[in-house]
């Protein structure tokens, strides 16, 4: 199978990686494409809603909102890849471990995440998030002290089976050592389920990160970070409703992508949808 | 033969893929069922057989498929041109189904009994307490022990044979005039294949139905059917009344297809008959593998509050002899331990009591070396040809990756060597680039083979590594085996359902009950002379494709 | 008539008003207990309450109270006892968080009559009167505190207010209805309140917006000027002693220098805050005191807005390129905007300011262990005595001036004096005189002033609160 | 029944689990710098009155032996006492509690009940304009921050249409309801989207599987082949993907009662955290760790109910 004649195959796939493609092209070209800086006040311009001059619009402090999304698209997309890649690569070296030891390893490492799992959520992120000051990098290590869990639980379930699988048995019975049956023929084949959920993670850990500049912790100000200038346009959201409308809509347009391109590398990497 | 019930004629349908040339599955397929007439039809893997049977109900498998052309008259009705509605009162009232694999096909969060009311109630009428009282007759009728209790049992707690005829039970319900049965009996051994059939004819006679009988196995054609129809590449080939066209088939594919029946006497088999088979035994005073005592004892579920409940012993004593440079055959129905038997000797089932000793290690001796030893010069080859491989390996990574962790030849020759594997099991050497989803079941289990002599063994334990293919590829695999036996001196274990095969292999045979061996002996002792009395029924169960020598008789079916 | 709904952000967290400093609790203590003396609507005049009239000694030290004829909601009689009890508790209690400010009464207790209080002090006490004032010093029923145990009474107080707990729902809202046994009871016009909590500010007001409340306080700046537009609601602005200001450490490094925090003051556009934060709605301060409170000096040193001769200055105090670390307070909205403006106010006269945006309660262990360089804090009176506030921020107390570490040995002995000064005229020098010098030393950089907004609907009257917060729900109408 | 065994001894599984929470959460909100006693007091906080404080509720204590109080309290049926509130956790936790509850399961029901009929809808059209659009909606809508979206929804129905109300929490039944109707249908579009992705997935493949390929064969009309076999399979891997996500919705409530003033353990809990209420951040987990359990063993039992071959 050419992957790449997959893809061409795959409107889905292609209007998903289009939208991502044109995502990061953006990001990368922020300072040559955006208008204006994005934080730069001008309190003469405030509140303006859109125009030629200013598409999206101005915020409160007569920043340019169309400038403020193409910059936070750096930062959300940093928060989607960071905050998904860790808790990705931990939850699934955990999970191919725990499923494949299995016994006592495996109780204890279940227990950890049931411990995790029956743990509210944001109390665990809002503390981490307290412990290690406000911040991207503590926002990152929050989400992948509590994100590697789903990863963990759906490639234990997939190694779980897949060990018992007659390639993996057949694996064993060639003499090869349990590294190599873990993270060569086992992983690859359990992770197909986890890059799907991934795409969606990344939605929600951007939307976490939107949830807890609303709760008041979150990115430093003045960065544009589309969940903070969507948490900050409130005050404005029945006066000057582009200020919020457009890093929301950017979020969706953002999950859009990345649930197509999941859904449809989810079919090239054979998984039912 | 009466006026036909159903009459086929020039049904042709196409495959439109996206972006390609549509390509003809049936290609103006002919042919009519008489009342009360049973129709083989046989024919290669990918001939259309399914898809013929599916198109007279007009279930196409596809939404790129369609009907290009033909008529399928069912009485005074043109199928191919009835609207959707009108086929509903087609579709299981007049035209039943029974699909090739019960297992995906009836509904696993659905009792038995409730799925075959289910057509009671809506093609009959029935209310539900009489639905089920018609339901447990059914189940009665197509052999369920105790239908009262079992109506509420799910598909899971059947075995395969049970949910085969279960499938039965669910198209007779809507009480048809035809049925169509695709496969019944592929996954099946042979004692229960002989007795679904039996089931068949009894319920032909009974109901006059017409059945449409698809198949691989000629065998079951000469023993069941009135007609037969061959089909090849979407196309009718030949067709004609049973014992005529046996014995003069005019298709040259139909003459391979009847040639290549294992229940033919083959040379070697003349030859083996001939020159009585070398006795290892008294050549060698040790034998190559030696399996003394095993027990396999699989714990039962639902058993977490420490309480052993309900524990299977899959193997119960198993004592076995191997002899280098034999190739020993295990035979029994499903589930009596043959695979477990075979991983426990290589070592991936943890045996609960016994021994293993393998050129002079042992497991009870030293464990380490035992295992060690065993997976430098072991090798097996899974039953399912599909699952043995990895799906995301290409077939050259999968073969050296073998080489490279055996470490036995230099990195720089790997390439080169898997070349020669490939050629050995004669598969293109672009087959390297291939993963295994792009690949015919053939193709798989003979990478598995290669994967399998990668190692260089001593010993290769083959599991029923011929049941998922057709008749013209399985003769190609064994043929390798007798080859590689010749060549390499190699030491072979095979199992198969088949014994037809087995027969035609292997020097001895080994035949398992219920976890124990009931008898052992040399290829033509066991066959001609079976001793055991299941053993004797098994062979008997062997549908041959002479239709005079009937199946399986009727005294026997209680048994097994 | 009628049962008044209020939307407020915070949750009510007890009733027992020694065990709080919180505005969400202190302003339902106003509706359900009396206080001995009141703060009157201006926010500057002390008016009697509970005591009709009060006498003072001529050494200053005993204060006699004549207590009115009234009775607490059980129907019990208010008495000296009552009043007696509910001082020595907030000075004694240990759940009290008020004690220090009471520990300068030495007895207080029952004098001649039931209905007369005798309250000795330790030392002269000028805010004295005005802390009496003060929600923590309700009167309970003394009979009730004891034999209910303190908590259950803060579950079911009994009032001596306008209004007496019908049902609280935590978290949800307080119920009220009339005291029909408040001493002014013919004075209260209003069924009942309801104070209902509702964090999410938009939520508050589209719940006005939508007819279901009758009224919302903490009106966001930022959504003024659109209720003002609807004819269905009326927007009340009341003078509040609050002050917003930028807390500067002086301990660190530069800051210790003078010219380095007038250059700071200089290099901040207050009105630019004031336009952009408060939608114009607030006014710049110049002074801790705030605009409308005792003693605020109206002619205060107003350093003007001049990033360039900032820039100068810090390079005359060879401070240029300083790097400031500036700790928010997260959640909070006015906050993290103050902070945005004035991190780009600041550079342009070459400071860079690094924002740590943290929580409120860890940013305070921040500023106590002097772990920041800027941070804003605001304040709002309990008293309308100025002492409080001055002692806080300029008495050089344990809180090291309000974490500011500001040192000047003469302001410090003027606080304290002033705290014993019982002649007005005197004393406004004196506050007129800490003020200058304070200014003129930078002890931290005024802000803004700013009103307490409500909402209501046009059915409401008579909804409005004195500069210390307090409202006047005895006198509000609904139609 | 013995396939119900696991609803015995999953409690005994589980008290591991709670052994861990409590000290994680116990250990956790004491790293977190900062103070009860600074929200207590407010502006005018002392370090002799934060002291006073401390003191007051043993938080000048080693944690060791703080810890070793609240294991004690808890086999006492006790979680302490609110610093804030100054009650009985135990007892401001159960005026709290259901609300969210009752919130949780509306928003559940409403989020299976949408799921269930976009799926339906988008499967029956495969490939057809009402499945893009199903999709469509159900990707974009995981990208709405649920906070703007309830603001939206109120907005729209309670100050436009005014038919709903605004925000809170109801005293009696009917009022519940109506109260309930937009913070469940903010939560449920939500969820909603991650189960119609899943189910709707499962029923494609469902219509297509051989199971409703022997429904047809035997007959039956395309509506009887959908809800009587294609739906009821497709159901056991979407209550699994649900389970795992109670936990999300769980701390996904916070926001919501946030937003619409509802009176529940999420503010509770969100307000004890910021103000360091120890006492009530611990027993709000304690409590919640114990619901989600609850909720997952609930998921299993109708998961064994739905699949009978589902041992666990
Ligand atoms: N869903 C499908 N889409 C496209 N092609 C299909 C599909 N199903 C079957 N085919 C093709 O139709 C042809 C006939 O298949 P069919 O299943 O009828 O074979 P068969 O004769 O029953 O084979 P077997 O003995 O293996 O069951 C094959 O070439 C197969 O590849
Ligand atoms: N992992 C297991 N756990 C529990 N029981 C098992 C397990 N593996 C096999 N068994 C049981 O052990 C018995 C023997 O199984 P085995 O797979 O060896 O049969 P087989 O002879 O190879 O059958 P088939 O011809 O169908 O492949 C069966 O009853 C099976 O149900
Ligand atoms: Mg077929
Ligand atoms: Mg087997």
């Amino acid at each position: 199978m050419s992957l790449h004649r997959q893809f061409g195959r795959q409107p889905v796939l292609m209007i998903g990686a289009t939208i991502l493609l044109v995502f990061v092209l953006a990001a990368l070209l922020a300072p040559y494409i955006s208008p204006y800086d994005p934080v730069t006040q001008n309190t003469d311009l405030r509140l303006q809603g859109p125009s030629w001059a200013h598409l999206f619009g101005t915020d409160n402090f007569g920043r340019d909102v169309f400038s403020r999304v193409i910059w936070g698209l750096r930062v959300d997309l940093q928060i989607a890849i960071l905050g998904v890649v860790f808790p990705f690569i931990i939850g699934t070296l955990v999970g191919t471990v725990a499923g494949f030891f299995g016994g006592l390893v495996d109780a204890i490492l279940m227990r950890l995440i049931d411990v995790i799992l029956a743990f509210p959520f944001l109390v665990l992120v809002l503390s981490i998030i307290a412990i290690l000051g406000p911040g991207l990098t503590s926002f990152y290590i929050a989400m992948a002290l509590v994100g590697w869990v789903s990863y963990a639980r759906l490639i234990r379930a997939q190694v779980l089976v897949l060990k018992n699988s007659d390639y993996a048995v057949a694996a064993v019975s060639l003499g090869f050592s349990r590294a190599r049956i873990m993270f060569r023929h086992l992983l690859p084949n359990a992770v197909a389920g986890s890059v799907v959920f991934s795409m969606s993670d990344a939605v929600i850990v951007l939307l976490n990160g939107a949830a807890i500049s609303y709760l008041g912790l979150g990115v430093q100000p003045p960065i544009a970070e589309w969940g903070i200038m969507v948490a900050e346009g409130q005050p404005f959201i029945t006066t000057a409703w582009w200020i919020t409308l457009f890093p929301g809509l950017s979020i969706v347009v953002l999950a859009f992508g990345f649930s197509l391109f999941g859904d449809a590398l989810g079919d090239v990497l054979g998984v039912k949808e | 033969m009466s006026a036909p019930v159903l009459a086929v004629t020039d049904l042709t349908v196409t495959l439109n893929r996206p972006g390609g040339a549509p390509r003809l599955l049936l290609d103006r397929v002919s042919l009519d069922l008489g009342k009360g007439e049973v129709l083989g039809l046989v024919g290669e893997s990918g001939s259309g057989k399914s898809l013929f049977c599916r198109t007279l109900v007009r279930l196409l498998p596809s939404r790129n498929m369609q009907i290009e052309n033909g008529r399928i008259m069912l009485g005074e009705q043109d199928l191919a041109q009835a609207s959707e509605t009108g086929m509903l009162s087609v579709r299981g009232g007049r035209i039943g189904m029974i699909f090739q694999n019960p297992t995906s096909h009836l509904d696993p969060v659905m009792s038995i009994g409730n799925q075959l009311s289910e057509g009671l109630r809506y093609h009959q009428k029935l209310d539900a307490p009489a639905a089920r009282r018609q339901a447990i007759a059914i189940l009665r009728q197509v052999g369920f022990p105790d239908p009262e209790r079992q109506f509420d049992a799910y598909p899971h707690e059947f075995s395969g044979g049970m949910r085969q005829r279960a499938m039965i039970g669910v198209a007779l319900s809507c009480n048809p005039e035809i049925l169509i049965a695709d496969e019944p009996t592929t996954a099946l051994d042979v004692t229960i294949q002989a007795q679904i059939l039996q089931l068949l004819m009894d319920i032909r006679r009974e109901r006059g139905l017409s059945i449409i009988l698809i198949t691989h196995d000629l065998g079951i054609v000469a023993q069941t059917c009135d007609r037969i129809a061959v089909m090849r590449e979407g196309r009718l080939i030949e067709q004609g009344r049973k014992r005529e066209l046996l014995r003069s088939p005019d298709h040259f594919y139909t003459k391979t297809l009847i040639g290549s029946h294992p229940s033919m006497p083959s040379p070697a088999m003349e030859k083996k008959a001939l020159t009585s088979p070398p006795d290892f035994r008294a050549t060698r005073d040790k034998p190559l593998l030696k399996v003394e005592d095993v027990d396999v004892c699989f714990a039962g579920a639902g058993s977490l509050l420490g309480k052993q409940s309900g524990s299977v012993r899959a193997v119960a004593g198993a004592s076995l002899e191997i002899m280098a440079g034999e190739i020993v055959g295990i035979v029994g129905e499903s589930g009596s331990g043959k695979s477990t038997l075979a991983r426990a000797i290589l070592g991936l089932t943890p045996i609960t009591s016994g021994n293993v000793t393998f050129d002079g290690t042992s497991l009870r001796g030293d464990p380490g070396a035992f295992l060690a030893k065993l997976r430098r010069e072991t090798a097996m080859v899974f039953q399912d040809p599909y699952n043995a491989l990895n799906p995301r390996m290409t077939v050259g990574e999968m073969l050296a990756e073998v080489l490279k962790v055996q470490g036995r030849i230099p990195q720089v020759d790997i390439p080169a060597r898997v070349g020669e594997l490939l050629d050995l099991v004669e598969l293109g050497r672009e087959f390297a680039e291939r993963r295994p989803r792009s690949m015919s079941g053939g193709q798989c289990q003979r990478a598995g083979i290669a994967r399998a002599l990668a190692v260089n063994p001593r010993l290769i334990i083959a599991d029923e590594s011929t049941a998922a293919l057709d008749v013209t590829i399985q003769a190609q695999i064994l043929d390798l085996f007798r080859t590689l036996k010749e060549k390499m001196q190699l030491t072979l274990l095979f199992i198969a359902h088949d014994l037809a095969i087995v027969r035609n292999l292997c020097d001895r045979v080994v035949v398992m009950n219920r976890g124990q061996i009931v008898e052992q002996g040399t290829s033509l002792q066991v066959f001609e002379d079976p001793t055991d009395s299941y053993t004797q029924a098994l062979i008997r169960a062997i549908p041959d494709i002479d239709p005079d020598k009937s199946l399986l008789p009727l005294a026997d079916r209680e048994m097994a | 008539a009628g049962i008044l709904t209020i939307g407020r952000r915070g949750v009510s967290t007890t009733f027992d008003p020694i065990k709080t400093a919180q505005n969400v609790d202190f302003w339902v203590f106003s509706n359900v207990y009396d206080v001995l003396v009141r703060v009157d609507k201006s926010g500057k005049v002390l008016e009697p309450g509970l005591a009709e009239s009060w006498t003072v000694s001529e050494d200053g030290l005993t204060y006699t109270f004549k207590l009115r004829e009234a009775k607490f909601s059980d129907g019990s009689p208010i008495t000296a006892e009552d009043a007696a009890f509910s001082l020595q508790r907030i000075r004694d209690d240990e759940g009290s968080v008020w004690s220090e400010t009471y520990k300068v009464i030495d007895t207080a207790s029952q004098g001649d009559d039931p209905r007369t209080l005798v309250v000795k002090l330790k030392t002269l006490s000028a805010p004295f009167l005005a802390s009496l004032a003060m929600p923590g010093a309700s009167i309970l029923s003394k009979k009730g505190v004891e034999s209910m145990g303190a908590d259950a009474y803060a579950e079911n107080p009994i009032a001596s207010g306008a209004f007496m707990l019908k049902e609280w729902r935590r978290g949800d809202r307080v119920i009220l209805e009339k005291n029909p046994n408040f001493w002014e009871a013919g004075r209260v016009k209003l069924d009942g309140v309801e104070w209902i909590s509702i964090p999410d500010d938009n939520t508050r007001m589209l719940n006005v917006q939508a007819g279901q409340l009758d009224a919302a306080i903490s009106v966001p700046f930022s959504r003024v000027a659109e209720l003002k537009k609807d004819p269905e609601l009326v927007v009340t602005q009341n003078t509040s002693t609050r002050e917003d200001h930028l807390l500067i450490n002086h301990e660190h490094g530069a800051l210790a220098k003078k010219e380095v925090r007038e250059a700071l003051d200089m290099a901040i556009d207050k009105q630019a805050i004031v336009d952009t934060v408060t939608f114009g709605l607030g006014e710049v301060a110049d002074s801790y005191i705030p605009k409308g409170a005792l003693y605020h000096d109206a002619n205060a040193l107003h350093r003007a807005y001049d990033p360039e001769k900032a820039k100068q200055m810090l390079a005359d105090a060879g401070a240029s390129g300083l790097t400031l670390n500036y700790v928010v307070n997260a959640g909070n909205e006015v906050d993290e905007q103050i902070a945005v403006l004035l991190q780009q106010q600041l550079a342009k006269a070459g400071v860079t300011a690094n924002l740590q945006k943290v929580d409120p309660s860890q940013s305070w262990d921040m500023l106590i262990a002097g772990d920041y360089d800027l941070s804003v804090m605001y304040w709002t009176y309990d008293v309308i005595d100025p002492d409080q506030k001055t002692t806080f921020v300029l008495g050089h107390d344990s809180n090291m001036n309000y974490m500011t570490r500001y040192k000047n040995d003469h302001v410090k002995d003027l606080v304290a004096k002033a705290r014993t000064e019982m002649d007005p005229a005197k004393r406004e020098a004196m506050y007129m005189e800490i003020q200058k010098t304070a200014k003129d030393d930078v002890h931290w950089i005024d802000l803004y002033y700013s009103p307490f907004i409500s909402v209501t609907r046009k059915n409401v009257e008579n909804f409005y609160q004195n500069p210390l917060g307090r409202f006047f729900l005895e006198d509000t109408i609904k139609n | 029944m013995h396939r119900y065994k696991f609803v015995l001894y999953r409690p005994i599984q589980f008290l591991p689990v709670l052994f861990g929470i409590s000290i994680v959460t116990f250990v956790l909100v004491r790293l977190i710098p900062g103070d009860p006693a600074r929200v207590l007091l407010g502006t005018r906080a002392t370090p002799t009155a934060i002291a006073n404080i401390r003191s007051q509720y043993g938080l000048d204590e080693p944690m060791w032996l703080q810890y070793f109080y609240f294991v004690k309290n808890l086999f006492h049926g006790e979680m302490g006492k609110s610093i804030l509130y100054k009650i009985d956790v135990l007892k401001l936790i159960l005026t709290r509690i259901e609300p969210t509850l009752v919130l949780v399961l509306t928003s559940v029901t409403l989020s299976v009940l949408i799921a269930v009929f976009m799926a339906a809808l988008a499967a029956r059209n495969h490939g057809r304009f009402a499945d893009h659009a199903v999709r469509v909606v159900s990707t974009a809508g995981i990208g709405f921050p649920p906070f703007w979206l309830g603001l939206m929804l109120i907005i729209l129905f309670s100050v436009n249409l005014d038919l709903l109300p605004v925000s809170g929490y109801g005293r009696t039944l009917g009022d519940k309801v109506a109260h309930l109707i937009l913070p469940s249908l903010t939560i449920a579009l939500s969820l909603s989207t991650v189960l119609t992705r899943s189910l709707r997935a499962a029923m494609v493949e469902g219509l297509r599987s051989d199971i409703a390929t022997a429904a047809r064969a035997r007959g039956m009309p395309e509506r009887v082949v959908f809800w009587r076999h294609v739906f009821p399979n497709s159901m056991v891997p979407t209550i699994n993907l649900l389970a795992i996500n109670i936990g999300w919705l769980i701390g996904g409530t916070v926001v919501i009662e946030s937003v619409f003033a509802i009176p529940g353990i999420g503010q509770l809990l969100v307000r004890a955290i910021f103000s360091r209420d120890y006492m009530v951040v611990q027993g709000v987990a304690m409590v919640l760790a114990c619901a989600t359990v609850l909720i997952n063993l609930i998921a299993d039992i109708v998961t064994v109910a739905a699949d009978p071959r589902v041992k666990l």
